[in-house]
């Protein structure tokens, strides 16, 4: 994927997802003039098949599927450098959630779907809870990603220091919670957000 | 010269790091004749200049050495210093011991004795020295420009409106140039023809413009505020005194279809013709390779439809000689064409692209042709090949230029714009295309063209794509381009229903002969020399001829009217003064011993020397002798070197400067 | 609100790690706003504020729960105050989101059923330290001044990024930590790493990211001479404390060098690992209490990895 | 250091050799330093002579250097100086001076590198050939002493005493002697 | 033609063509004073000493009557015009008897601006050659007394002259000495070529004959005789005399019309004429120039094309 010839051409470049970025993220793709400002600070540049600006760079061109495909919106970080430093006010964290979101509603084929599922279970955390209960998260995170014997060490060293509860109980307003929830899913579904 | 006095610059440390300035300083102390000596850090600079004049006075200094850099650099600077010092300004003179020493050597010793040596030989020029008063020469207040473009318009506009008298001649049967021929005009889209006609129109009215256009220089003689220009004024075949421009012969000719240059081949217009509807004069000419009637001697219509008899087909060319105190050279560019190589072109071509062969790839004055209002598709965006309207367009930057090895090494310095602006004006016509941009950088300095590239790409969608094309072949009625994303870093095809190559800007055709009728010096690539790249820049080497435009180098119509205007002002500083002065190293003749063999005339390569009879006072002729007419003398000093009793002497590089110099060897 | 004046009094929005993993955060804070005087008062039923995942993948949803959260916190007197780094940046960013963007702030009062509170000010304990309750008063109130403690203060992302969000402090040369160092008379270190990213987010599902990014903004606060690092977020506590020992493991090993350029490691060259000493790593309202001379015990030392108390007994802090 | 440091003086033009030697300044390139410059407006304006005077004054090699053909300053001095100085190299020949001290050269203002390589090609090759003796050696010979030999057999009316040759060698007696005459 | 058949088979030139020549050009003379087409004709009179022959301006028919030519009118009469009897030209028409050795010297002159042909009546030698020096210098002219210069004649016949006197008459199978000794020098090493004119020139006495007798040499101020600055040292020492004959060479190069009378008067045998043969040479094959042929506008080192041989510059 990464290395195919690339053609251009109106049917072949996928304006409607790029527009949907902007839409989400609140900032223009085009904007971007290729620096490389973001890549230069990003602290999770060497992780990325696609470095942040070629993000962009793919996005200017209507490549969104060249970008879903790739592993590199899962490992930011979210830190915000890359936005903060932008010349052009490109918000590539913002843009990078949008393209987070847009895979996580496609729920497409994703190799880096540890974050994704980390995501997943931090949310359905809230909404069963309402508030996060670590030791929760982190022992179905492991059981869901099957990596069982991660961390193994870290659980009771930080059990014993007081820093996992092993037990919890729900908020009160849970219901609150469930309703912001419900009431996002409707939106969504009458098209009133995205 | 007795009093000499000695002044050695460490020029920071670029001297004083490999000589020993001290020394070279006290070494030229003890040369007989040095009344004083001192090494100064910045000699240039305020306390280093004042320095001079204050030993000047103290020291009854009657002739100044300065030990510092090139003389090319600080020369004019030092004997300004001395002459306020109330020196003669050419008893004051420089010792290079920076470029020809202290750079180019390390060895301490060696450089301080180079120097040491340097020092010598230009203390025996100072000695030797003489004193020179300027030389004067009466200006003739009449300028005249070559070139109709908007660099020659607004030069002749600006002179003529400084109350001078201008003769702006064109190579064209109508003025405006390539300016003329642009749709809309970056960063403002002012369409070109509205903010160009008004200027035309305005030269053709002006009490102070004469016009001539279909003509061409023929000959320059003459120097600095006297120039003899013979001007060759074509035969148009139409009087221009009787034509009343009604257009009637070009609506009768029978012969229609010739590809109008002006549209770049892509309008047709008859055999007699005006280039374009809002041509300056609306005289048209015939085109007499194309005229039935000077083809085969029959036809004459238009002749016969002519109210006023103005179509003349005997007419010939004809001269007149224009005296002028200055002249102003604005003959623009050309476009570079992809074909195959010509055989003195230093372009190789293009095969990749198919030499020009694919039909629906043009070049960027192509696509201004498509675009204007006024062009041979009435402002819509058709291609060549059948009139449809492209939906995907590739341009291609740095065709021609920035490919040293292929082309030429320069940058066209315009394309990027008019690239960004095509893109626009593409988009603004054909709201479902979609223009692609391959290009390497995008070059944009100047007020507001950044942000106008910008909004070309953020705003008006056309999609750069930073890498070159290889290659690009005709598939049906496609063109398919190959090209990469370096960015991205894969391989890029397109295919596209019209390609437009943004074509290196090279000088016109015969730039070269013309700088060789006045004596101007040019480039390999034939764009003219200026006289200093900072300093200088309209300036040329030869006095009195100055440059405007694109025909200096590739300029945008900013910088073009800028130049142009800034060479209109130094013509206006030429005629601010009723006299010249200049220079005074011009050649002498010693009367009374030269004994007229013209030697010198026959070498001198200015016509400086002319022959002068000396009488006794009963008006017998006694001899022939030689004069120098100093406002004519380059002061090459070549009638020295020829004369054999040295009865002809170039000032500031006499014999007897030299010789001493040699002795001091 | 002038100091002395009128007693200053927070709302406070404590947030799930404080309840949890970055207890002794939320129990020196409470300690040293007591020890200063300064009311701080629990927002009732708070809940999650979605942190880093909820913004990753569903926007709408984030700023949703904020604004929720912040309309609790309508119910409590006072600005909000808020101590965690990502819920402070969180609760912030939905604020000027929801002020700049109509539709979206539309689309999130549907969801939370009711109007968002767009102007209760929210701020960190930063800020209310250096600048409400104020250097020059906190010096004052310092009764065992932190000599001769020579503390990395840590940023990490969140307190200040992106620049017109948190309105903290300059968002690429932050001071405001190390003003308030100095005014409890420790001594800040000049150190390279203190705005970069830890990697919190990628705790739970890519420990070895964290471990690398950590290392390195470990190493170079060892390379300025630092005793200690100060924190003023719970998730990068966790990644530097909890994770140091294993940080350590990685590469900490006299391979390093090898290691780090198999693996890439953003270490400089120099750094090796002769001196890989632990770096505890406090938060800010533990040294702030500290220096107020609040017991020790009442800190939540004993609740970290790296135990601080070897370092503090050093410098006769305690 | 080497054993001989070969005296070489270069007459140059100020528009194109002289520059082109400014450039090599500028460029910090580096060429031996036994190279003095005489400026000239133009290389129209070096007279032969020059160059016989320099010889005759201690140099060891001559370098003559202007604009390439066409880009005279002033037209066509360069095109006349070439013709003089091939005219004058053939004199020099046919006499019995080795042309190898002696170089001309065009070398532009953009030429930097070929100033360095002209200069130091010749400073190097007249090093190899050691200091030029002939024009020196006449400088300091009389003519008493060879013209009593050659003229031996020739009845020439003049008389000359042998010693007058030995008290005129020396320099100094030759310089106030020179001034007299 | 006659001449042709004549080439190879002469061994020596008799008197009596001599005294032909003398006869026509008494006639001419006498015609041209007689109209007084000319003020006065430069010619030859007979010497003091028998067989010798002496440079005259004559002004009367019974002068112009007495004029002579002989082998003996070695003197290159055109630098009577410029210098010697340089005022009569002031006064009118002259007529000059001219060898075309002198021819060449005259179309120099007028190439050089120093005289104009229609100030001048020319009555041209058809001059078979005269005597060398150092042999006898009477009689039948053979190539025992022939001058070295006559022996590569190339201007028998003098072109453009207004008359000519005599018809051809020329010596069969001269070798050409001079040529054959430049030669000589010229494959000599370049060590050998110094010490052979060192060897010369030392002799040298600078009594200015040279200089004197050239018709070339009509500066007002000899560059040699300018003391500011000296170019050329005056003394009569090895390196002002090298100078000074490098420097006459030079001034010489394109213009010299090869009289020779530089070598012929030179006191201390030095061979002039070989300097000027030698870069008379080069310029003819460099530029295919030679001097003196006839009056032209610029001689070839006032002149270039841009073509020229650069072969020697770097």
């Amino acid at each position: 994927m990464k290395n195919k010839l690339m053609h251009l051409s109106n049917e072949t470049m996928n304006v409607g997802f790029v527009k949907k970025v902007e839409a989400l993220s609140g900032s223009s793709v085009r904007r971007c003039f290729q620096c490389g400002k973001c890549s230069a600070g990003c602290p999770m540049s060497t992780f990325m098949e696609h470095p942040p600006n070629r993000i962009v760079r793919l996005l200017q061109l209507g490549q969104g599927q060249r970008v879903l495909a790739g592993r590199s919106i899962w490992y930011c970080a979210s830190c915000e450098t890359c936005t903060t430093r932008c010349p052009n006010k490109v918000d590539l964290a913002a843009i990078m959630d949008a393209l987070r979101k847009l895979s996580w509603d496609a729920d497409g084929p994703s190799k880096e779907s540890y974050v994704q599922l980390a995501n997943r279970l931090f949310i359905e955390n809230i909404r069963t809870y309402g508030r996060q209960y670590e030791l929760r998260l982190g022992a179905i995170f492991n059981m869901k990603s099957g990596q069982f014997l991660k961390d193994l060490m870290l659980g009771p060293k930080l059990l014993s220091k007081g820093k996992l509860k092993m037990f919890h109980s729900k908020n009160r307003n849970i219901g609150d919670i469930e309703g912001i929830f419900k009431r996002i899913e409707e939106m969504r579904k009458k098209g009133e957000a995205l | 010269m007795s009093r000499i006095g000695v002044f050695v610059c460490h020029c920071g440390e670029n001297i004083s790091r490999t000589v020993d300035v001290e020394q070279v300083a006290k070494a030229a102390g003890e040369i007989p004749g040095v009344a004083y000596s001192c090494d100064y850090k910045y000699m240039c600079s305020d306390p280093g200049q004042t320095l001079l004049k204050k030993a000047v006075a103290e020291h009854k200094l009657d002739g100044v050495l300065v030990a510092a850099c090139s003389p090319r650099m600080h020369e004019k600077t030092f004997r300004k210093a001395a002459e306020s010092a109330g020196l003669n300004p050419y008893l004051c003179e420089m010792a290079n011991i920076r470029e020809h020493c202290s750079w180019v050597h390390e060895d301490r010793e060696m450089a301080t004795e180079k120097a040491t040596g340097i020092v010598k030989l230009m203390v025996e020029r100072v000695r030797k020295g003489k004193s020179l008063a300027p030389i004067t020469v009466p200006v003739t207040k009449r300028a005249l420009v070559i070139g109709g473009g908007i660099a020659g318009i607004q030069a002749a506009l600006d002179i003529a409106d400084a109350g001078h008298r201008v003769v702006l001649v064109e190579r064209d049967p109508s003025i405006g140039g390539h300016m003329a021929q642009l749709s809309e005009t970056f960063p403002t889209l002012d369409c070109s023809q509205c903010i160009m006609t008004p200027k035309m129109v305005d030269v053709a009215n002006h009490p102070n413009i004469t016009l001539y256009t279909y003509a061409e220089i023929e000959k320059v003689d003459g120097y600095i505020g006297n120039f003899q220009v013979t001007v060759k004024h074509k035969a148009r075949s139409v009087d221009e005194s009787k034509c009343t421009g009604c257009g009637v012969c070009m609506t009768k000719c029978p012969k229609k279809k010739i590809p109008n240059e002006f549209d770049q081949g892509h309008g047709m217009r008859p055999a007699i013709y005006v280039p374009f509807p809002q041509a300056v004069p609306n005289t048209p000419v015939i085109d007499r390779e194309n005229c039935t009637m000077f083809q085969s001697g029959k036809c004459g219509v238009c002749a016969k439809v002519c109210g006023p008899g103005a179509v003349d087909y005997e007419q010939t060319d004809s001269f007149t000689v224009e005296d002028v105190g200055a002249i102003v050279v604005a003959t623009g560019f050309k476009l570079y064409t992809i074909d195959r190589k010509p055989e003195d072109s230093p372009i190789q071509g293009y095969g990749e692209f198919g030499y020009g062969t694919i039909p629906d790839v043009i070049d960027g004055m192509t696509f201004e042709r498509l675009a204007s209002a006024s062009g041979p598709t009435g402002g819509k965006i058709l291609r060549p090949s059948d009139g449809k309207e492209p939906k995907q367009v590739v341009f291609i930057q740095c065709v021609g230029s920035r490919a040293r090895e292929k082309g030429i090494s320069y940058c066209s310095k315009v394309c990027c714009m008019y690239t960004a602006k095509h893109t626009m004006l593409y988009h603004h016509k054909v709201h479902d295309g979609q223009a692609y941009v391959f290009f390497m950088d995008a070059r944009t300095p100047g007020k507001g063209y950044d942000e106008f590239w910008r909004r070309a790409v953020e705003e008006e969608e056309a999609v750069y794509i930073r890498g070159m094309v290889s290659r690009m072949y005709q598939k049906g009625d496609k063109i398919v381009v190959m090209g990469s994303d370096i960015q991205v870093g894969v391989q890029v095809e397109i295919e596209a229903d019209l390609v437009v190559l943004a074509t290196a800007v090279q000088a016109q055709d015969g730039a070269d002969l013309l700088a060789q009728k006045l004596g101007i010096s040019y480039d390999k690539y034939n764009f003219y020399s200026e006289a200093h790249a900072k300093l200088k820049p309209v300036e040329c080497a030869t006095a009195g001829i100055y440059l405007a435009g694109a025909c200096q180098g590739p300029k945008d119509i900013p910088d073009t009217v800028s130049q142009a205007s800034a060479a209109a002002a130094k013509v206006m500083t030429l005629f601010a003064k009723d006299q010249l002065e200049r220079d005074p190293v011009v050649a002498k003749v010693n009367e009374k011993y030269c004994v007229g063999c013209f030697a010198c005339k026959k070498v001198c390569a200015y016509g400086a020397i002319e022959e002068k009879e000396i009488r006794d006072r009963q008006g017998n002729l006694v001899k022939k002798v030689a004069y120098v007419n100093p406002g004519v003398c380059g002061g090459c000093g070549t009638c020295q070197a020829t004369c054999p009793s040295k009865s002809i002497e170039l000032d500031g590089y006499t014999d007897e400067q030299i010789m001493a110099m040699i002795e001091a060897l | 609100m002038t100091p002395g004046k009128k007693k200053l009094s927070y709302s406070y929005y404590p947030g799930c790690s404080l309840h949890a993993s970055g207890r002794e955060y939320d129990i020196s804070t409470r300690a040293l706003f007591k020890a200063l005087n300064v009311g701080l008062k629990e927002v009732p039923d708070w809940f999650c504020c979605g942190a880093t995942p909820a913004h990753n993948v569903d926007e709408l949803l984030s700023l949703s729960l904020c604004a929720k959260n912040l309309s609790l916190a309508d119910q409590v007197e006072g600005d909000l105050a808020v101590a965690c780094a990502a819920c402070f940046s969180r609760l912030k960013t939905t604020q000027h989101h929801l002020k700049e963007d109509e539709t979206k702030r539309k689309q999130v009062e549907y969801a939370i059923d009711g109007p968002a509170s767009l102007n209760k000010p929210v701020k960190h304990i930063l800020e209310i330290l250096a600048r409400e309750y104020g250097l020059a008063k906190l010096e004052e109130s310092v009764k065992k001044p932190l000599m001769g403690l020579k503390v990395a203060a840590y940023y990490g992302c969140l307190l200040t990024r992106p620049p017109e969000v948190p309105e903290l402090d300059d968002c690429e040369d932050p001071s405001i930590m190390e003003d308030i160092l100095r005014a409890l008379g420790a001594e800040p270190v000049k150190w390279s790493h203190r705005m970069e990213c830890c990697g919190a987010n990628f705790t739970l599902s890519r420990p070895g990211v964290v471990l690398k990014l950590s290392n390195a903004i470990l190493e170079s606060a060892r390379l300025a001479g630092a005793d200690c690092i100060m924190v003023a977020c719970p998730l990068c506590h966790g990644n530097l404390d909890i994770r140091q020992k294993e940080i350590k493991e990685a590469y900490g090993a006299p391979d390093s060098t090898l290691f780090g350029s198999i693996f890439g490691s953003d270490l400089p060259l120099s750094t090796t690992s002769e001196d890989r000493r632990d770096l505890p790593i406090f938060y800010i309202t533990q040294l702030a209490a500290l220096a107020m001379g609040v017991a020790s015990q009442s800190l939540g030392f004993e609740s970290v990895i790296i135990d601080p108390k070897p370092l503090l007994r050093d410098k006769q802090l305690l | 250091m080497h054993d001989f440091e070969p005296k070489i003086v270069a007459f140059v033009c100020t528009w194109c050799t002289y520059a082109g030697a400014d450039l090599a300044g500028t460029s910090r390139m580096q060429y031996p330093p036994n190279v003095r410059v005489l400026k000239f407006p133009c290389t129209g304006r070096i007279d032969p002579v020059f160059i016989l005077r320099a010889f005759q004054k201690g140099a060891d090699g001559v370098l003559v250097s202007g604009c390439h053909p066409g880009d005279c300053h002033y037209m066509a001095g360069n095109f006349h100086a070439r013709r003089r100085f091939a005219a004058f190299r053939a004199l020099l020949d046919f006499i019995g001076v080795d042309l190898n001290r002696l170089q001309f050269s065009w070398v532009s203002a953009a030429e930097g590198g070929k100033w360095v390589e002209v200069v130091t090609d010749l400073t190097e090759r007249v090093r190899t050939m050691g200091p030029m003796p002939e024009f020196k050696e006449l400088e300091h010979e009389e003519l008493w002493s060879t013209f009593a030999e050659a003229t031996a057999g020739k009845s020439t009316g003049l008389n000359i005493t042998g010693d007058r040759s030995q008290v005129l060698n020396t320099p100094e007696l030759k310089e106030a002697y020179d001034s007299i005459s | 033609m006659n001449a042709k058949a004549n080439k190879n088979q002469l061994t020596s030139i008799e008197p009596a063509y001599y005294e032909a020549v003398t006869e026509a050009i008494r006639k001419e003379a006498v015609k041209i004073l007689k109209e007084d087409t000319v003020v006065g004709v430069v010619g030859y009179l007979p010497g003091r000493r028998k067989g010798t022959a002496t440079p005259a301006l004559v002004t009367s028919v019974e002068e112009a009557e007495k004029l002579v030519f002989s082998p003996a009118c070695v003197n290159n009469l055109s630098v009577y015009l410029t210098k010697a009897k340089k005022g009569v030209l002031k006064q009118g028409k002259v007529g000059i008897v001219a060898k075309g050795c002198d021819m060449r010297a005259l179309a120099g002159l007028m190439t050089e601006s120093q005289l104009q042909r229609e100030d001048l009546f020319i009555i041209g030698v058809v001059c078979p050659g005269v005597y060398g020096f150092g042999v006898e210098r009477t009689g039948t002219l053979t190539e025992a007394n022939i001058a070295r210069k006559c022996r590569e004649c190339i201007v028998h016949m003098p072109e453009g002259a207004d008359v000519a006197a005599g018809t051809h008459a020329e010596l069969a199978d001269l070798t050409p000495e001079e040529a054959e000794e430049m030669a000589r020098i010229e494959a000599m090493p370049q060590a050998e070529r110094w010490a052979f004119w060192k060897e010369h020139f030392s002799r040298c006495i600078r009594c200015m004959a040279c200089r004197q007798v050239c018709p070339f040499c009509y500066c007002e101020q000899c560059l040699c005789d300018k003391n500011r600055p000296q170019a050329v040292e005056s003394s009569p020492r090895p390196a002002g005399n090298m100078a000074w004959h490098l420097v006459r060479a030079m001034h010489l190069a394109g213009r010299c019309g090869g009289c020779a009378e530089c070598e012929r008067v030179c006191p201390m045998d030095i061979p002039l004429n070989l300097l000027n043969r030698r870069m008379a040479k080069e310029l003819k094959e460099l530029y295919d120039y030679e001097a003196g042929l006839a009056p032209v506008e610029k001689g070839p080192l006032n002149q270039y094309k841009e073509d020229d041989d650069q072969s020697f510059i770097k």
